[in-house]
């Protein structure tokens, strides 16, 4: 079969791409072009991989580990394909890229990053594709350990290092609860192999149990609320396009962990289950928008917005649980294939989004929007990339972001179906409600951003000196967008490659997902039903545009004056623009109790009183489970430890007693048996 | 194949008289370094004899897979630390901390320690092994105490004070075992040779050799470490020279457990399995327990790596206590990673102490700036030692998690695992203070690592990455054939 | 010609008879508020006769602005033209096109972009107009598919057309009531209409809408207002389509749908004329009413 | 026998109640002799040759070389006494008390018939003495000297519950026995030597 070697090769690349660094450290140049390359052709070959599952059916691979844990086969089914080809998209976006913002590293220890760069595409591919579970887990732990590193990479400023301690410490522990799901698992159905696991084989208490370390173990890798805080901290850490590939594709892979578990292990749940998602998405979304809206580090605020649209997506797979375990097979197709077509839609954007940062990054090497400003003038092509990047993320249509947002609208709107009574039927109207909101949220945040980054004057020196990013970042960042275009304008496309996804599994039926016309996407789940032309929308948006012009010269073109903008009589300048801090002020006074603000002060920098004021306005934000949770858990375990240590006291005499008194407990207890 | 065994015990005792009559640092590298390859060599003879023979006694000799194992950590350690010693030593000297009689002394010393650990792992009667593992005791207490500074003696003197004590338990647990056999056997035996008590065992009185079975467990407990007899231990490791830290930690408790397991052997035969699942999980859950804050809360670098083989002692521990033979072998393999995990561990620890001249963790910075080769190494060995993929340590801890979520003790495992992930937080927490972030104030030495060294590390880290994803099929083998000597019937 | 072009083309021709009616109803309610005020007013026609007059000026342009400016009022203009299409004013239209979460979205684009441009200027104004609409819209959102649930769960479908059908079909009933009031909250929130924002006003505190487009002149702003008398149609046309069903209320002919319109019209006016504008963060307490009483509509069914 | 194990019990009270080391060291070579006379005894009994073997090993390590090297490190250290012990001599004696009762306790309850019960009990006796030694006494000599204590007390368990171990393994206790105390009076010597006090309740630098 063609997948098999396709996958080896794969692996090879990667391999070779990690080992590579080794032997070209003396110039970087070519250790920059040789390994990215082999990670550019390696996500191709990916990409190509998963296009033969999808033809020719799954593949499975033994691979070349010798474990005490029997053979370890990778099998690539259609999800695993699925997820395959995201890496492999976004990583050939990213690998281009590479090329030319790595240049910014050539004196900071590039071999390292170029090498953990293929490593981590490496791992990821094969947590994605591994079918047992040692494996995977070990596959699992080593993408977030070589993550770490990445993250860490910039470990000159202290606060990166402990951004990636908090990202591992929290991964790990996530992952302890991966390990016991697991192996309940595997105890249960008596076998390590994915495709003999299976929770039926388990008793209730104990597959809700597994459910719930599932929900945990993969939530924290998800930056699930309220496990997400390495999320915020970790992605600006990281290089650029390593921040857009762990933001794109590594948190997917919790959530292909979840699919795994939630449509083929654990089979259909209680009915709790969807509930506890849905109420962990609608959270999540809210919190990370709300946080990503009052953020003024570029990175930080695309991560928090991740976290965003992993709720969303944790929606569209808490909807789908819902319907399974009521048996709507046909819903519970339409909202897990929202969820898998916003898996898709995020990946894209964010890493178009987190690429047209690291452009900015590099120029003005600053992250904080409030010193930038006016770059669409010096850079255009990264702000119209940005652009569609953000449009898309405020899932506006006709790009791809309100696809996925529109399917996610329509499961939830068949939720009342499921959840009978009033309760139900306000449940969900809040759930669509809130996730509105969210919608208009990001939307503003994304106003925001490009807004303040790239419109009106430059807010500082470096900002007004920027020039165009490299042709090669552009060149990647220009695939992604078409990428978003494309899959916004023909939906039908993507929709029909995850409806085949679905098709795998035996508790969803996708069958009413395909529409028969090709500039439309629609789906008929017993009488209900939805439909979405995004040909027809182009259409009126068009006609629109044209009625405009058409008004436009009408009236004959009159001529345009150039004349300053209108500041009651002053010479603008930049100190006059509206704020980040300004802009998001009023949302931060009605959400009052989750963004509260620490404080905020207004500072004058001059010394010399009557000099005149020189003011400067602080904002600090208290981020409410690390004030009210993390920060007091860290300080007790501190305490309580520092309380144990005092049994070792250095008393020789002491220990001794040590010895005695637990000999004689044992004498006197062993009495019993 | 005796022959073998006689050479394995003579050779130590050899090297160690030759370089007791050493007049050049030179000769007495070289010397050491022959040495130790030759008993490493030996050693590794035994045990390719072992995996195609199987068992063999010869006199009061007997090695079989299980011991097999052992000789395996033995034979790696003995080579890496007597080759990092040279390199360690050499720089003492130049700093001045140690005269060239010191040096004597010590290879002297290191050797009798050989010697001891090797004799504990071959002899055939338990009788003997105590008198082995008390050996080992003040072999390596003088090796403690080498220094002769005030916490140097302090440390050797809590070593050789609680161990002795607990040792003596061991003593009067051995006795009774006796006194069963005596009870059991009729006038012809072979007193507390192990063959004669396995298969005379059954027929023992269970009350007495569950009384023995107890004090040999708190006796060669408190020489494996386990809590809370572990005390002497931080202060030992701290105090010794790294590699003989190494050493100790590595391999000193890795015998002394291996001396439990001995006894556990002939011990379960009539014993209450329950009784003593419980007994030995109740310690090692209670190490790792007692680990816990110690590494979390922690200022000296060896310290915190000596707390950390409590830990391990007591997973390892927890791995006998399952029973099963997924357990076992866990076990078992988790005894040889850690080994050689740990004992790489403090020869980094050796040279970093000898770089920034402190043990003190918070004065030791931006080590990865400093020597990236040795940064790596580091913070990778450590990301090993806690467990983490995809490295050794991590394959045998899964299967002793494993095996206790097997065994039905679903609790037990989570609170194992959250507690092991605990002690993840602690041991990075300080690993990346060392590794990364500004280079320190107060001058560092300039000092190059020694080829030796360099290399002994350098093995070290290669063997953990490659168990890591490949157990070779004669390891897989004596693994097998040993936990199935320890679970009883194959 | 593909399938279902009949609807989309319909629904093109719809959208531009809803634009082009769109001054005149802005004119209707000048004219009825002007009579409540005890004002002759401008006449009803006004309206075209400023678009007319600000299409054929000139106009004059920031040097700081950038390409998104010049492109702004185009979207706006298209994205409130493509909203009227989706409406369900003749039954067979909408059915391919019109849905509940497409036409609020479409409307979100044209605001996404106008907020750009008001930032684009660099001037405090526009940056205040545009943060304050974006504020108001994220307290709309909800509010607004909060009043439609009550009618899209009933109906369990998205579709516009199908909604209005099942409105139609449906009797009067106390949920009627609810939702209308929260609906008309809804509307005048979001055409910024008076309590939320005062169309008529330019001091710069106050204004929110205006702030937005205050460098705009000539054509692009003649597109916007045009565009805003559109979006504000097209929310009359909403609560007149679902909240004033045929059955319920007079009957489904196109001629009863204008009445209503016009009434909805006299309804805005009247409440502009009784209430004063209310501070900026009383609005979200406003809104909560709508999304209280939408709920409340929803447990009534 | 009997004789030999009381006196045995009373040698091993008596360590309780002294605070001068020569005193304390005089007594242990009391107690190994009584030791010494016990394994001669049990080799009478059983008639086994190796016990005599034993007995003169005890004699010459315990009575002889280990005394010695203890009363050279008393006179190294000059008017070092146990003054003020963790537990005082009046109280180490009521625990001595406890411990002989323990013993009873123990023995009945464990090995119910091994041995004669007085033999044994003195036996367990001395050797929870010892550890009550080594944990209620300051001086590193009087540490050594429990632990000598403890040792005797378990070799006479082995003695009157199997008549005597092996041979080889007597021998290889008896070496172990010997280097250990060696071990430990070169450590009192260095502490001294160093210029510390041999107080080991001092010994309180590393902790934690």
């Amino acid at each position: 079969m063609m997948a098999q070697d396709l996958y080896y090769l794969m692996l090879v690349l990667f391999s070779t791409g990690v080992i590579s660094v080794f032997f070209t450290g003396n110039s970087r140049k070519i250790t920059n072009y040789f390994a990215h390359s082999m990670a550019l052709m390696g996500c191709a070959l990916g990409i190509l991989c998963a296009i033969f599952v999808f033809i020719q059916g799954k593949a499975s691979i033994v691979l070349p580990v010798v474990l005490p844990f029997g053979s370890v086969t990778a099998n690539i089914d259609y999800l695993s394909a699925f997820f395959l080809a995201l890496v492999g998209m976004v990583g050939m976006a990213t690998s281009i890229y590479a090329y030319g913002y790595t240049q910014e590293y050539y004196q900071c220890r590039l071999p390292a990053m170029a090498g953990l760069y293929n490593a981590f595409l490496l791992s990821m591919v094969l947590v994605l594709t591994v079918s047992h579970v040692v494996a995977f887990i070990i596959a699992w732990e080593v993408m977030s350990v070589v993550s770490f590193f990445l993250v860490n990479h910039e470990h000159d400023k202290k606060v990166n290092t402990r951004s990636a301690y908090i990202y591992l410490v929290m991964t790990h522990i996530g992952t302890v609860f991966i390990i016991i799901a697991f192996l309940l698992l595997a105890i249960g159905s008596s076998s390590m192999d994915f495709s003999q696991l299976q929770g039926n084989l388990v008793s209730a208490t104990w597959r809700n149990v597994i459910f719930i370390c599932a929900v945990i173990g993969f939530g924290t890798k998800a930056g699930m609320v309220p496990v997400h805080i390495w999320l915020p901290r970790a992605h600006p850490a990281a290089p650029s396009h390593i921040s857009a590939l762990m933001s794109a594709v590594m948190l997917k892979t919790a959530i292909y962990g979840m699919c795994r578990f939630f449509l083929e292990f654990l089979g259909i749940g209680p009915l709790w289950w969807g509930i506890v998602i849905l109420v962990l998405g609608i959270i999540t979304a809210v919190i990370g928008v709300l946080y990503a809206f009052i953020e003024h580090d570029l990175k930080r605020l695309l991560a928090y917005s991740s976290i965003e649209n992993m709720g969303i997506i944790l929606l569209g797979i808490g909807a789908g649980m819902v319907f399974m375990s009521n048996q709507q097979l046909g819903l519970a197709g339409v909202a897990f294939s929202a969820a898998l077509y916003h898996v898709f839609n995020h990946a894209l954007f964010k890493s178009l989004a987190f690429m047209g940062a690291g452009a900015v990054l590099k120029v003005t090497h600053t992250k904080n929007i409030e010193q930038l400003g006016g770059l669409i003038k010096k850079m255009p092509y990264t702000a119209v990339c940005c652009l569609i990047s953000s449009v898309a993320i405020a899932s506006l249509p006709p790009l791809n972001g309100f696809i996925s947002e529109w399917l996610t609208f329509q499961s939830l709107l068949f939720l009342p179906q499921a959840l009978a009574g009033i309760t139900g039927k306000v449940f969900s109207a809040i759930l669509i409600a809130l996730l509105g909101l969210t919608g208009a949220l990001a939307a503003a945040c994304f106003v925001e951003a490009f807004g303040i980054t790239f419109l009106a004057k430059p807010r500082s020196k470096q900002a007004a000196e920027a020039v165009e990013a490299a042709p090669s970042m552009l060149l990647g960042m220009g695939l992604v967008a078409i990428l978003c275009v494309v899959s916004g304008v023909f939906p039908k496309v993507m929709l029909t490659i995850v409806s085949q996804t679905l098709m795998g599994f035996s508790n969803v039926s996708v069958g009413g997902l395909v529409s028969d016309d090709w500039y439309a996407i629609g789906f008929t789940a017993g009488q209900n039903s939805g439909d979405f032309s995004a040909a027809a929308t182009l259409l009126l948006l068009a006609s629109g545009l044209v009625l405009a012009w058409l008004l436009y010269i009408a009236f004959g073109r009159g001529k345009v004056a150039v004349g300053e903008t209108w500041t009651c009589g002053i010479v603008p300048n930049s100190h006059m623009e509206y704020t980040a801090t300004g802009f998001s002020k009023s949302i931060r006074m009605v959400f009052k109790s989750i963004v509260h603000s620490h404080y905020e002060t207004l500072v004058n920098a001059n010394d010399y009183k009557y000099h005149g004021q020189k003011l400067f306005y602080h904002v600090r934000i208290q981020y409410l489970f690390v004030s009210r949770f993390y920060g007091p858990l860290k300080n007790s375990i501190i305490q309580g430890a520092g309380f144990m240590k005092s049994i070792q006291t250095g008393s020789v005499q002491l220990y001794v007693g040590y010895i005695m008194v637990v000999t004689v407990v044992i004498l006197i207890w062993s009495i019993g048996w | 194949m005796g022959e073998l065994l006689c050479l394995a015990l003579l050779v130590p005792i050899l090297t160690g008289l030759l370089s007791m009559f050493q007049t050049t640092t030179f000769g007495m590298k070289l010397i050491n370094i022959i040495g130790s390859g030759l008993t490493s060599g030996t050693l590794v003879g035994i045990i390719y004899k072992i995996i195609v023979a199987g068992a063999v006694q010869y006199k009061m000799l007997y090695v079989d897979q299980l011991s097999a194992v052992l000789l395996i950590v033995v034979a790696v350690l003995t080579f890496t630390s007597s080759l990092f010693s040279v390199s360690y030593m050499e720089k003492e000297l130049a700093h001045g901390h140690i005269t060239f009689k010191m040096l004597r002394r010590y290879y002297g010393l290191l050797n009798l320690f050989f010697f001891t650990m090797i004799s504990v792992v071959v002899v055939e009667n338990l009788g003997l092994m105590w008198v082995a593992v008390e050996a080992t005791t003040l072999a390596s207490a003088l090796l403690v105490a080498f220094y002769f500074n005030h916490s140097a003696l302090e440390a050797a003197w809590k070593y050789v004070m609680v161990c002795t004590v607990g040792i003596c338990l061991a003593l009067l647990g051995t006795i009774f075992l006796y006194y069963a056999q005596v009870n059991a056997a009729g006038p012809h035996f072979q007193a507390l040779s192990w063959l004669a008590l396995k298969e005379s065992s059954p027929r023992f009185d269970p009350a007495i050799v569950k009384l023995s079975f107890i004090f040999i467990l708190i006796g060669y407990g408190t020489k494996a470490g386990l809590a809370p007899m572990h005390t002497w231990l931080p202060d030992a490791h701290s105090q010794a020279p790294s590699p003989v830290s190494g050493l100790l930690s590595g391999a000193l408790l890795s015998c002394a457990i291996y001396g439990i397991v001995r006894n556990l052997i002939i011990v379960q035969a009539v014993v209450n399995q329950e009784f003593l699942q419980y007994l030995l999980i109740g310690f090692g859950m209670f190490s790792i327990v007692i680990a816990l804050p110690f590494v979390l809360v922690q200022h000296d670098v060896k310290r915190l790596l000596a707390y950390s083989s409590v830990e391990h002692m007591g997973i390892i521990m927890l791995g006998f206590g399952v029973g099963t033979s997924a357990g076992v072998y866990g076990a078992l393999l988790h005894i040889i990673n850690h080994g050689i995990a740990k004992s790489a561990l403090f020869y980094m620890a050796g040279i970093i102490t000898q770089k920034y001249q402190t043990r003190q963790i918070a004065r030791i910075r931006g080590l990865i700036s400093i020597t990236p080769l040795l940064g790596s190494m580091f913070i990778i060995t450590i990301l090993a030692i806690t467990g983490t993929p995809p490295f050794g340590i991590f394959i045998s801890k899964f299967m002793i998690v494993g095996a206790v979520f097997a065994s039905g003790r679903v609790m037990l495992g989570a609170c194992m695992l959250l507690l092991l992930a605990g002690i993840f937080a602690g041991m990075l927490y300080y690993c990346l203070g060392m590794t990364f972030g500004s280079k320190p104030k107060h001058p560092v030495t300039p000092l190059t690592i020694g080829k030796p060294a360099m290399l002994a590390m350098m093995v070290s880290v290669v063997l953990i990455v490659i168990t890591g994803v490949y157990i070779p099929a004669w390891l897989n083998e004596i693994l097998y054939q040993a936990s199935s000597i320890v679970v009883g019937g194959s | 010609m593909v399938k279902g072009g009949i609807e989309v083309m319909v629904s093109i021709v719809q959208a531009l008879g809803v634009a082009f009616v769109a001054p005149l109803i802005a004119g209707v309610i000048k004219t009825i508020k002007a009579r409540l005020q005890n004002r002759r007013g401008p006449r009803i026609l006004q309206v075209y006769f400023d678009l007319r007059k600000l299409l054929t000026k000139d106009s004059v342009v920031s040097p700081t602005v950038s390409w998104i400016f010049n492109v702004a009022p185009y979207v706006y203009f298209a994205s409130s033209v493509a909203a009227a299409g989706m409406l369900p004013i003749f039954f067979f239209s909408g059915e391919k096109t019109g849905d509940l979460f497409t036409l609020i979205y479409v409307l979100a684009l044209g605001r996404f972009f106008l907020v750009l441009a008001s930032l684009d200027g660099g001037s405090a104004f526009g940056g205040m107009g545009g943060a304050r609409e974006m504020f108001i819209a994220i307290l709309v959102e909800p509010a607004l598919l909060l009043s439609m649930l009550i009618v899209a769960f009933k109906a369990q479908t998205a579709n516009l057309g199908l909604m209005a059908s099942h409105a139609l079909s449906s009797s009067f009933s106390v949920t009627y009531i609810f939702g209308m009031i929260a609906f008309f909250i809804v509307l005048l929130a979001e055409t910024g209409r008076i309590p939320v924002d005062n169309p008529d006003t330019h001091l710069e505190l106050t204004m929110i809408h205006e702030g937005m487009t205050l460098e705009y002149s000539g054509k692009k702003l003649a597109l916007i207002f045009w565009g805003a008398a559109v979006k504000q149609l097209i929310m009359m046309l909403l609560f007149v389509l679902l909240f004033l069903p045929g059955n319920a209320f007079g009957s489904a002919t196109f001629i009863w749908t204008i009445v209503k319109v016009l009434l909805v019209a006299v309804g805005i006016a009247l409440a502009e004329t009784s209430t004063n504008k209310m501070r900026l963060f009383k609005v979200p307490k406003f809104l909560a009413v709508s999304g209280l009483l939408s709920l409340l509509a929803l447990v009534s069914q | 026998m009997n004789v030999v194990t009381i006196l045995l019990l009373f040698t091993a009270l008596l360590l309780t109640r002294v605070s001068g080391l020569r005193t304390a060291v005089y007594i242990i070579l009391v107690q190994s002799f009584m030791t010494a006379l016990a394994c001669a005894a049990v080799g009478i009994e059983t008639g086994e040759g190796h016990m005599y073997v034993a007995a003169c090993l005890t004699a010459i390590i315990k009575v002889w070389l280990i005394p010695y090297a203890l009363l050279n490190i008393v006179d190294k250290l000059q008017n070092v006494r146990e003054d003020h012990p963790i537990l005082s001599v009046n109280y180490s004696a009521v625990g001595a008390c406890i411990a002989i009762v323990l013993s009873y306790a123990l023995i009945d309850q464990a090995l119910p018939g091994a041995g004669s019960r007085d033999a044994l009990a003195s036996a367990i006796t001395m050797t929870l003495i010892g550890l009550l030694l080594i944990m209620t006494r300051r001086q590193a000599l009087m540490q050594i000297i429990g632990l000598i204590t403890m040792e005797n007390g378990i070799y006479l368990v082995g003695l009157s519950v199997t008549k005597g171990l092996p041979l080889i393994i007597e021998l290889g206790i008896f070496f172990d026995v010997l280097v250990a105390v060696v071990v430990l009076v070169i450590l009192t010597y260095r502490l001294k030597l160093s210029g510390m006090s041999t107080d080991t309740s001092m010994l309180k630098k590393l902790k934690g």
